[in-house]
């Protein structure tokens, strides 16, 4: 069977060179990067190495890279992290309604022990809107949590112009970058950004790390304790392969970034013009040009997302409907309802993810099988009339 | 999601799809868990369900469900059909995953709505 | 240059078996677990065998695992999230002062936020005492946590005592295996701990991974936020390479820790005995029966540690002073120190560990190459009269 | 630790090493961040310091500094020799890991109190 791999928001593979570069860290270059001798030693360079290229990828200094398990815990970090150590000067956060559960989920926690969290709604493209931050500043926010782009709906936020705001207050600013970087430009200081998550695995790099970066003089709490590693941010034994994995993927991430783009808008375009072509009551959800350049998402009226899944992956396709880590869950995406859209449309989510490795073929496959399949489920739906 | 073979079947080769011409009951239930909807059509002579339909707005295992349902009611009478729960169609799927257990609440609702119906419309 | 690697319990290699495991799921088999598609249920399903070979290791049940990034984030996980999800019940926490820092720096940090924390004593072979643990419960007792061996001396803790204890008194007991697990049999009902910490990176699995054992009915909070992975007791997208590698190397210590056990305990002995013989004024740290078959250390008086240990890299050794990550602090270890040790004969430290491919020759390697070293440093050293 | 060759090579051959016979100043003092003990005795003749060992018990960076001051000073004068500060040990040694900057500190204080012996012993 024809195989067609569509779900890179959820998860890439590890590039070749990548691998190549972290195989030797499989095996002889074992050492424990906090040990005195010369194994540890070897594994302390390629984790400074490693930390050059990741904070290169996002115009960082590497001394403001700290090394997670990946975007979530640095989710979690920048959030907590930062609500913790600057408590004493207020308890506000602002954030989006339409946020990673991660970072959702870090404020609902926050809700929990006192601070209070203004969620902010979004357009129907699922953009945030800058003079409502504005808005809902107070003299007792501490943090803005807005995130690049959308892992969902792909919609780039004006994360910028936010950074304007946050800095005019002296506001911490994190971005959950997590779908942005790597696949557009990111670059801290104009996006005026004092948080920054980054995860390997969305940009062809392990699974398992991530990276946190953190301003120099942002105040920012630990939450994990233990030995001394990343600056005493954050413990425990480093993920010597992961590490450098990521560190070659951003490197080469950084000097593809242009070109693909180039080319995976196209295909994208290909695809969602080819998709509203052939299938009748389709909505594209997100914004139709401020979106990554390898995301296209849509909701088929009448149909539900897992039948329609399960139907793709019989064929081959492998596609999510909203988000990978709540694929298991019955709620429709907290995502496509904070856009305004109708629970039972929410239902019918279909994201698809394109990377490096699709072609065009790839493409006209998915617009060759999905119509049937949109059709033989919509004929036993109730829904439509 | 792991389904069993029988689940993947009926899935994807549902039975009676569709609704039942000259239908005198019909069911439709909204699962309050997933949002999800299925409607049975039947047709009822003699206390007996001649002829049963279903469409189903849901996930696999909602589908296969329903299908599920109407071939173990057709041609059965209301008492018999009325006893059959939701375990049992499940059962009759080989299982469901655990997560998915609420799906088969639909088809035994859907069902037992569309037998009150006709025997709301014929009392 | 001849080298010898003899600091396992800061890392291992990983073995051949164990990458031969992970790398499909380095290659093709890519998915995201949690996805539904064709890739991302061979990836589960990857997890769930791991998770299986884990439990195995520890005699639990595979529901009873949650991975982690590693032994720090078990540790923090373990206790942090168990005093959190007790506190209701009483603000008191039993432990013993020659814990890891992951489990320390834990205690110290509840402390910080109104958690009593009782730091018991050990012997002067580094061993609690089960009727000062006994003599510390009160009725706020909610949690103990007493490693079962230590990393820097080896002494292996009489956890199964304290586990009837605990057990009497409806206690939540936790404790830190990372690095007996493999070692020596771990059997958590025969321990009797509802709570225990693995970290895969010290029996020749990958870096980066762990896991924290969770019996059944174990009140736990999670300390991140997001999706709903391991039973939302840790979300994040899983590291399925890294715990496919950690399942492996699980069941092969499983499966030969009997014999190597023997066979390091002899090379051990030969080490230590070796060691006395050569070099006066050692002082053997740890108990000499109650300890890890791989576990040498010992104290070199008049010398300090730096000095040793680069002077056996300069030899193409690899030993450590205390643990590795707090290898680059000043102080001496808070271990040593707590089993009544002077300041200058702790800063004497030196760990040998040994693993699976050291040989007689290497241990041979070492017993003439260093009292050279020794006599060569002490000759310099001033407190040496 | 990632130390220069030049550390290396005065940690592996240090030079001045022991207890000058006849001296006539002791420095002995300890680094109170790591406990780290350093001992310099001096001959010192017409305020010149004609000769100087030291002993010391500490990492390789102390070693190295203690090592390296000695040559620095030996045959100088003692207002010169006072004049040599740890930035200028470390500097010597073609740096130190910035974490290890305070061992300079020891061999800076020995050498001081060393003299400052010689000349409590002398006045
Ligand atoms: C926007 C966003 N943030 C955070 C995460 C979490 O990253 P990780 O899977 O590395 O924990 C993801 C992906 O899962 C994501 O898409
Ligand atoms: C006893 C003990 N606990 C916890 C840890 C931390 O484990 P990890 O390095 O996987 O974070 C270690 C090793 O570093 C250890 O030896
Ligand atoms: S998830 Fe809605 S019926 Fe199955
Ligand atoms: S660490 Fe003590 S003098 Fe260098």
């Amino acid at each position: 069977m024809r195989r067609v791999y569509l779900d890179h928001s959820a998860t890439t593979p590890i590039r070749p060179e990548v691998l190549e570069a972290m195989l030797p860290y499989l095996r002889e270059r074992y050492g424990n990067p906090s040990s005195l001798h010369h194994w540890g030693q070897e594994a302390k360079k390629a984790v400074e190495q490693a930390r050059e290229a990741v904070a290169a990828l996002i115009s960082a200094r590497p001394e403001e890279i700290v090394f997670t398990s990946g975007g979530t815990e640095a989710d979690n970090l920048a959030v907590i992290g930062a609500a913790y150590a600057n408590a004493a000067k207020g308890r506000h956060i602002i954030t989006s309604s339409i946020e990673h559960h991660a970072v959702l989920d870090s404020m609902q926690y926050l809700e929990r022990q006192g601070f209070k969290v203004t969620f902010l709604p979004v357009t129907a493209e699922g953009l945030v809107q800058v003079d409502e931050v504005g808005a809902a500043i107070t003299p007792e926010t501490i943090l803005i949590s807005i995130m690049h782009a959308n892992n969902e709906v792909g919609t780039v936020q004006p994360v910028a112009l936010i950074g304007q705001l946050a800095k005019e207050k002296g506001i911490i600013l994190h971005s959950d970058a997590v779908q942005s970087a790597g696949k557009i430009p990111v670059d801290v200081d104009e996006l005026g950004v004092d948080l920054l998550t980054l995860s390997a695995h969305k940009i062809y790099g392990p699974k398992g790390v991530g990276a946190l970066y953190v301003r120099k003089g942002t105040r920012l709490d630990p939450i994990f304790h233990g030995g001394a590693q990343e600056r005493k941010r954050r413990p425990g034994t480093e993920n010597t392969p992961g590490i450098v994995g990521f560190g070659r993927a951003a490197a080469l991430a950084k000097q593809e970034m242009a070109t693909e783009a180039r080319r995976l808008a196209a295909l994208r375009d290909r695809l969602l013009d080819g998709l509203i072509k052939r299938i009748p009551d389709l909505v594209i959800t997100g914004h139709r040009e401020k979106r990554l350049p390898n995301h296209a998402s849509v909701c088929v009226k009448y149909v539900e997302g897992e039948s329609l899944l399960l139907s793709l992956d019989l064929q081959g396709v492998a596609a999510s409907s909203g988000s990978a880590c709540t694929s298991g869950s019955l709620e429709p995406s907290h995502v496509l309802l904070a856009m305004g859209l109708p629970h039972e449309v929410a239902q019918g989510s279909l994201r698809l993810t394109l990377g490096r490795e699709n072609k065009e073929a790839d493409v006209d496959y998915v617009l060759e099988i999905l119509p049937p399949i949109v059709e033989r489920l919509r004929a036993m739906s109730p829904l439509r009339c | 999601m792991s389904y069993s073979d029988k689940v993947m079947d009926h899935f994807m080769n549902p039975r009676n799809v569709g609704e039942v011409e000259n239908a005198n009951g019909i069911g439709q239930v909204g699962n309050p868990l997933c949002g999800d909807v299925m409607r049975i059509s039947v047709r009822i002579e003699n206390d007996v369900i001649k002829d049963i339909k279903f469409k189903t707005f849901g996930c696999a295992a909602a589908i296969a469900t329903s299908s599920m349902i109407t071939e173990m009611v057709k041609g059965k009478a209301l008492e018999e059909a009325l006893r059959v729960s939701n375990r049992a169609v499940a059962q009759a799927l080989d299982g469901l995953p655990a997560q998915k257990m609420h799906c088969s609440n639909l088809a035994a609702e859907a069902l037992k709505k569309a037998i009150q119906d006709y025997l709301a419309r014929h009392s």
